[in-house]
């Protein structure tokens, strides 16, 4: 029999979250290698319609139901999966490196006494060994680490490493509904809060839209609202942009804002001055738009565009938008 | 246990400074904290110094105010315009220590420093500067310069006669790199035997202005070690900063050398006529009196026989100079915190400038310059106005 | 309330990180090493949590001789006993070992509240917290960015940090284990005059590595790295774009999408 | 009045806030305390700190503040930069401190001949200001750098200026606008040059003692700057000092815009500080003025003539004015120093004489500390605004007293000062009639006199709301 691979789906807001489309991605080369089968379990109550979305996608879709896993609490998720996990018997247990996959897997690894391999950006067998690729001290150093020999392994999958592909499947799901009462736990689930609509906190944003000066008048932020809509991204700002009050200050970078490390920085208009540079300097990637060519943003900055920021930026804008209406 | 004794004696000598402090509230009349802020009492030199010695005597060290205490402190850009006034009328009552000794004993109570400074302590204590830059990059501007021209200086200890002590921010921020190559240029042109620390740490004075007396400590005994091993007679800074922690705060044995702030050291030159400005600057220049150069140490005139001996410089002065000049708002380790102000002491400053009809505002501190320079934008005086150091407008005359 | 917060001892990489020969360790001499960031917040968490509730902040670590200088750390910052399990010189451990040794002191003492840090700044693994509380049997819960008492139930109520601002609150039985999200608080920042004080007089308690260890099971690694490498994303000056805003869109757009960024 | 409830106080603080909006209301301990010091010597106590520091930024939100403080009882200090030497500052109950620093709009209307002023404009700007445009501003007290236009008024005080020379502010000031205790807005006087003959209302707060009303707008005559003429006489004793200022009356010469007196001591210490030899004996230092150089030169001969009729040891013009100024700072910088160098706290009376008696009146002040309990084991230091017949005894309260100490001393001088001003028929002209001096106001003028205070602050203020304790009079 093919050995199984298990992924822990997760879910927020009626929507099955990136991370586990992305998993599916990253299992395709490996499952196919070493002819694994791909299943994956989703818990919930009232997700049958997730569960169906999913159960196309894998080769053996678990929907356990039941009102205690409607919204994820570690406790009531382990007692739920161990006696799955048993019946499986999956030579990986997979999920994504989030807020429920930091809380649960460490976990779970431990009670299946199983080795944990968390954050990874990649993962590979050898020798029916498992061995992935993971950063150390917040990405200066990359390192493989290998498992030793076991039964299984759980391992974490850091967000945005692979691209979710639409996948069509027969859809086919097997609803459990697993005894798990109210007693006994330690844990309560209190409540879900959404984000609040202001007040973003810039230092932990993937994607940030930096705002100099240079856009000139506070009606033109505009044209980098929306482009940081399609990219998902936040504006933030120097400091002189905040002064005239046309950010809130939460959204001031550099020396005497904050310290940013994004994914990715575009300064729009930003001329940069080492009081703001010291502040986006760990972004893993800059992009500079101005119109000075010999501005300093383009000594630190990774891709650099020389021009008028009110018609790039329109332009990088709808052309995004048109990528992402053909994905969909 | 010792921790008492030495918190004991700090809260004693705040206190005895405080009390000596009658209120009159003279100092207010030149404090820039009291003209940039709303102008509550706390936000005043006496203010301040009553706020810790009523902190003490009352017990709020430990209360729900501790922070506010914290967060009053913190402000004073530590300019010395309070103690000049003070003195101006008697042997002054010495309001910044008080002040000072207040944030070391928040410190010692684990209440200071203002949260954005802990990141700049630990930047300190790690890396030997504030900026969270690593050591080995500290000699990249000179590096940069080397490309460019072959340089006479060396590395200690080597023995030359002038050690340049290079100092944090022109070793590491991009904008005044420049100044630091200026000051290269300059003692190429005096011929100097001079040389430059190959492991320079900082002077400290970020530490004693947060009130982190022990790294201060540190970094005084390492760099005195440093001077001491070069075989050096005569140091010249680049920043006032450093300049005043040398000559006024480090321990007795700094008086075996010769300290000199680089418009000291020019200004001499020019006199004795090895450094001849040639090149006309036709501008109308003002000259920013940075506080620990004037007020604190009273070189007042040397960069300003600099600037005029310069060919085509007018010299205007600005309304408040000197020991009346306007503190630029960075001291004090304010260059890492936000104090919340109605009016930025650096705009007034640029706004002053603009008014004498100045076309470039010239200065001789490093921060004081990013400070300005960031004012001449946010007033909206680009291409109006620019910021310069004493040396940059020197070493372009050459 | 009896508080226990583990704190690790990390490298902080300044400079170019050296590897060594082997390639699969790190030459960390003359490297210098402070208190996990996120353990300095859970640290600071157990002290007002004492402080608003009562009760005592004992600090354990686990490593060389070197962890001493955190312990101290703690200590000086109001921690009232530090336990130290020495580590033998050279020992190869991971995560679960490290979880193990943790769990086998801490059960010798009565405690409330197990406080770690969400992660590590060096391995970035966040295994340990949600691993002892498995071993202590207690329930736990990880990114917390708030925390309070209810005296009345012997519970926490806290509140956890999920993704892009969405936070859940928990009510946990006590005793329980949480690992602390950084910005739950402030840390307070200890001097250096300070530190030296505690570094001369406070004492740390001493626990073999091996005595723990011999008395148990579990303590074999189940990983292990082998291989270990610098990855450099492109930092020279920036790559300028050219053409129409189209064509640079275009060109942009693909340059993010190969390196996943967007 | 009962002490706020914590609830009754947050609710206060919300109508402050609401009126002066949230940033300018300080209920920061510290911002408190330091709003309840003033220059004398003893600690404040946690009793006494008001509820709140207000900044108001409007003559309505004065009106406002006034108006709800009423409606709750809590009592209203106006405050300026604090530095009153009466004790008339210091609040002695909590209440609601209004801070007139924010109000501190200048204008100067050169075709009107007037200037208007809100009174936290500082003394020394509104004096630089006008001499920028050529006027002169009537008013130099020793803390010019930082006192109020609106203590000024308040207290009718020109500082160290002779008044028989140009008067006092109140003989400028053409009009005001007065906030009422009960929050009512009135305007008073003239926008003419003249002021009103008969019943003029301004009356009732210059020199007002903060009782009646704050004062929220200040209308001044411009006066052009004078020209200056600068001597300096030095006498064998204080004796012939005295003499030497009565016969310059007597001889009817123009009385000089300032004349300053030092004793052998003082004189000594002053001009050491200034890197001035010691002059030799008790010092007189006077500016005259006129309305050309030569005016002024001409008054400042005539007086030095007069000056050395009484024996001067050495008596001159002094023409350079790097010279006049170490002199002239000299006086100023005695006090400071004795303080800041024992930490002692320097106390002065003032005692005013009359003309005639102003030897007799010298001969007392130089005995001022003997045979009281306290002050006579201090040393005394005199010194004073002769020309204006004013002398200044000065013990150093010495910082090792414990508060109740300081207090009795500080009780012993008035005391005396009293003495001396009943004697002479003369009252203080500096620093405002009640608070520490209340009794002194009493014995002077009689319980009647003071009944009629006390019916027109019951008449305009009948809760008692505006700047208690200063009427009551306190230690």
């Amino acid at each position: 029999m093919a050995e199984k691979i298990l992924v822990i789906a997760e879910h927020r807001g009626e929507e099955i979250r990136d991370v586990t489309w992305e998993i599916l991605s990253g299992l395709d080369e490996l499952a196919g290698a070493h002819g694994m089968e791909v299943h994956a379990v989703i818990l919930g109550y009232g997700h049958e319609r997730l569960a169906q979305e999913l159960s196309g996608a894998v080769a053996k879709l678990y929907y356990m139901e039941s009102e205690g896993l409607k919204f994820y609490t570690c406790e009531r998720y382990l007692s739920a999966l161990m006696p799955l996990i048993k019946e499986v018997n999956p030579k990986l247990v997979i999920m994504g490196h989030t807020a429920m996959g930091m809380d649960l897997a460490p976990r779970l690894a431990a009670a299946m006494d199983s080795p944990y391999m968390p954050d990874c950006l990649d993962f590979r067998f050898d020798a029916g060994c498992l061995i992935v690729t993971r950063e150390l001290f917040g990405g200066k150093l990359r390192s493989e680490v290998k498992a030793v020999e076991d039964q299984s392994y759980v391992l974490t999958l850091r967000s945005g490493v692979f691209t979710p592909k639409a996948r069509e499947g027969e859809k086919q799901v097997e609803r459990i509904v697993p005894q798990l009462g109210e007693e006994g736990f330690l844990t309560q689930f209190l409540g879900l809060t959404e984000p609040p609509k202001e007040g973003v906190d810039i230092t932990k944003a993937d994607i940030i839209i930096g705002v100099g000066r240079g856009i000139g008048d506070k009606d033109k932020l505009q044209v980098v609202e929306e482009f940081a809509e399609v990219t998902g991204g936040v504006l933030a700002a120097t400091r002189p942009v905040i002064d005239k009050g046309w950010l809130p200050k939460e959204r001031q970078v550099g020396q005497s804002g904050k310290i940013v490390k994004p994914k990715l920085y575009v300064a729009c208009g930003i001329s940069g001055a080492s009081q703001h540079t010291i502040g986006i300097k760990k972004s893993e990637t800059i992009v500079a738009i101005n119109v000075d060519p010999h501005a300093p943003i383009f000594n630190i900055a990774h891709y650099g565009i020389v021009g008028d920021l009110f018609e790039i930026l329109p332009a990088i804008t709808s052309k995004i938008k048109s990528i992402k209406s053909l994905n969909k | 246990m010792r921790e008492d004794q030495f918190v004991d004696e700090l809260k004693e000598m705040i206190v005895d400074i405080a009390r000596r402090c009658r209120n009159c509230n003279y100092c207010y009349s030149v404090c820039p904290l009291f003209e940039s802020t709303r102008g509550f009492q706390v936000q005043g030199p006496s203010g301040i110094l009553q706020a810790i010695r009523y902190g003490i005597r009352w017990g709020e060290l430990e209360g729900e105010e501790k922070e506010i205490l914290r967060d009053i402190l913190y402000a004073c850009t530590t300019c010395y315009s309070c103690v000049l006034k003070c003195k101006s009328s008697g042997p002054g009552v010495p309001l910044l220590d008080g002040i000072e000794g207040g944030r070391k004993l928040l410190v010692e109570l684990m209440i200071g420093p203002m949260p954005e400074q802990i990141k700049v302590l630990e930047s300190l204590e790690q890396n030997g500067n504030p900026y969270d830059e690593p050591p080995s990059k500290r000699l990249d501007w000179l590096r940069d310069l080397e490309n460019e021209r072959s340089l006479s200086y060396k590395l200690l200890g080597k023995g030359a006669e002038v050690l340049l002590y290079v100092g944090c921010t022109p070793s590491y921020n991009e904008g005044i790199k420049d100044v630091a190559r200026a000051v290269v240029k300059l003692l190429e042109e005096v011929g100097a035997d001079y040389g430059i620390l190959k492991e320079e740490k900082c002077c400290g004075s970020p530490a004693r202005r947060m009130g982190e007396e022990g790294l201060f400590e540190d970094l005084s005994t390492e760099n005195l070690e440093a001077f001491k091993q070069s075989g050096v007679r005569k140091i010249i800074t680049i920043s006032p900063h450093c300049y005043n922690t040398f000559v006024n705060e480090y321990p007795e044995a700094i008086k075996g050398f010769e300290i000199q702030h680089y418009t000291e050291f020019f200004a001499d030159a020019i006199e004795r006529g090895s450094l001849v400005p040639k090149l006309r600057i036709e501008k109308k220049v003002t000259y920013h009196d940075p506080c620990y150069l004037g007020k604190r140490n009273g070189v007042y005139d040397a960069p300003r026989k600099i600037l005029m001996s310069i060919p085509g410089v007018q010299l205007v002065e600005m309304k408040r100079n000197r020991d009346n000049s306007l503190c630029c708002g960075g001291g004090g380790g304010r260059m890492w915190i936000e104090v919340e102000e109605v009016k930025r002491l650096s705009e007034s400053r640029v706004e002053e400038a603009m008014a004498v009809g100045a076309e470039v505002i010239a200065t001789a501190c490093p921060w004081c310059h990013i400070q300005l320079e960031d004012a001449v934008k946010t007033t909206g005086n680009e291409g109006k106005i620019e910021v310069k150091e004493v040396a940059e407008l020197l070493a372009s005359s050459l | 309330m009896e508080i226990f917060v583990c704190l690790r001892q990390t490298a902080i990489l300044k400079e170019e990180p050296k590897i060594q020969p082997d390639g699969k360790t790190l030459d960390l001499s003359g490297v210098n090493r402070h208190l996990n960031e996120w353990d300095a917040y859970a640290l600071e968490e157990a002290l007002l949590l004492a402080q608003k509730y009562g009760g005592n902040v004992s600090i354990i670590s686990l490593g060389p001789q070197e962890v001493e200088e955190v312990l101290f750390y703690g200590l000086a910052a109001g921690a009232k006993e530090a336990i130290h399990i020495l580590t033998p010189e050279g020992l190869e451990i991971d995560n679960w070992v490290i979880a193990n040794a943790l769990a086998q002191e801490i059960k010798k003492h009565p405690f409330d509240l197990v406080l770690t840090g969400a992660q590590a700044e060096d391995d970035g693994c966040g295994e340990v917290g949600a691993t002892l509380a498995h071993l202590l049997g207690i329930p736990h819960a990880s990114l917390v960015m708030r925390v309070v008492y209810e005296p009345e139930t012997n519970s926490l109520k806290v509140d956890r940090e999920l993704e892009e601002g969405y936070m859940d609150a928990l009510r946990l039985r006590l005793p329980a284990l949480l690992t602390v999200q950084t910005g739950i608080n402030q840390p307070r920042y200890i001097s250096s005059m300070r530190l030296r004080r505690f570094k001369k007089s406070a004492t740390i308690s001493k626990v073999s590595f091996d005595d723990l260890i011999s008395k148990t099971q579990g303590f074999l690694p189940k990983k292990e790295i082998v291989k270990l490498y610098t990855y450099r994303p492109d930092v020279s000056k920036a790559k300028i774009l050219e053409g129409s805003p189209e064509a640079v869109a275009e060109q942009l757009i693909g340059q993010l999408i190969s390196k996943g960024v967007l | 009045m009962s002490r706020l409830s914590e609830a009754e106080l947050e609710k206060m603080i919300k109508v402050l806030e609401g009126i002066v909006s949230k940033e300018y209301v300080s209920t920061n301990l510290f911002e408190r305390i330091k709003n309840t010091l003033d220059v004398y010597p003893y600690e404040v106590q946690r009793e006494q700190i008001c509820y709140a520091v207000v900044m108001p930024g409007s003559t309505q939100e004065i009106s406002e503040i006034v108006k709800y403080a009423n409606s709750i009882k809590v009592p209203v200090f106006i405050r300026g930069s604090g530095t009153h030497l009466g004790g008339n500052y210091r609040p002695h109950v909590p209440g609601i401190v209004i801070n007139t620093h924010r109000l501190d709009k200048l204008e100067v209307f050169e075709d009107y001949g007037y200037f208007e002023c809100e009174p936290g404009c500082i003394v020394a700007k509104v004096a630089d200001r006008l001499a920028e445009l050529g006027y002169f501003l009537p008013m130099a007290p020793g803390s010019r750098q930082i006192a109020t236009m609106g203590g000024m008024i308040v207290n009718n005080t020109s500082g160290h200026i002779v008044d028989p020379s140009i008067g006092k502010p109140g003989d400028y000031l053409l009009g005001l606008e007065v906030v009422l205790p009960d929050g009512e807005i009135i305007e008073t006087g003239t926008k003419g040059l003249r002021r009103p003959a008969g019943t003029d209302l301004t009356k009732l707060f210059l020199g007002g003692d903060g009782l009646l009303g704050v004062i929220t707008k200040i209308r001044m005559r411009l006066v052009p700057q004078p020209e200056r003429a600068y001597g300096l006489a030095v006498f064998k004793d204080l004796i012939s000092l005295a003499r030497g200022v009565q016969r310059m009356y007597l001889e009817r010469r123009p009385a000089p815009l300032f004349m300053e007196f030092l004793d052998d001591r003082a004189a000594s210490f002053g001009f050491g500080l200034r890197g001035l030899e010691p002059p030799g004996g008790p010092v007189i230092m006077f500016v005259s003025i006129g309305s050309s150089e030569r005016e002024a030169v001409d008054k400042a001969e005539k007086i030095l003539e007069s000056l050395r009729a009484e024996g001067t040891i050495d008596a001159y013009m002094v023409h350079d004015l790097d010279v006049w100024e170490k002199i002239w700072t000299s006086r100023e910088v005695i006090g400071s120093n004795l303080m800041q160098q024992s930490g002692a706290q320097l106390s002065s009376a003032e005692v005013s004489s009359n003309l005639k008696d102003l030897v007799d009146c010298m001969q007392d002040c130089i005995n001022f500390n003997k045979g009281l309990p306290l002050l006579s084991k201090l040393d005394l230091y005199l010194f004073g605004h002769i020309g204006a017949l004013t002398l200044h005894p000065a013990v150093l309260i010495p910082r090792e007293w414990d508060d109740e100490q300081k207090r009795k001393a500080v009780d012993e001088k008035f005391k005396r000062e009293a003495e001396l001003n009943l004697k002479y028929g003369t009252c203080g002209g500096e620093w405002g009639q009640f608070g520490k001096r209340k009794d002194f106001f009493v014995k002077r003028y009689g319980e009647r006199s003071y009944e009629i205070v006390k019916g027109l602050k019951k008449m305009m203020d009948p809760n008692n709301i505006l700047n208690p304790g200063i009427l009551e009079g306190y230690r």
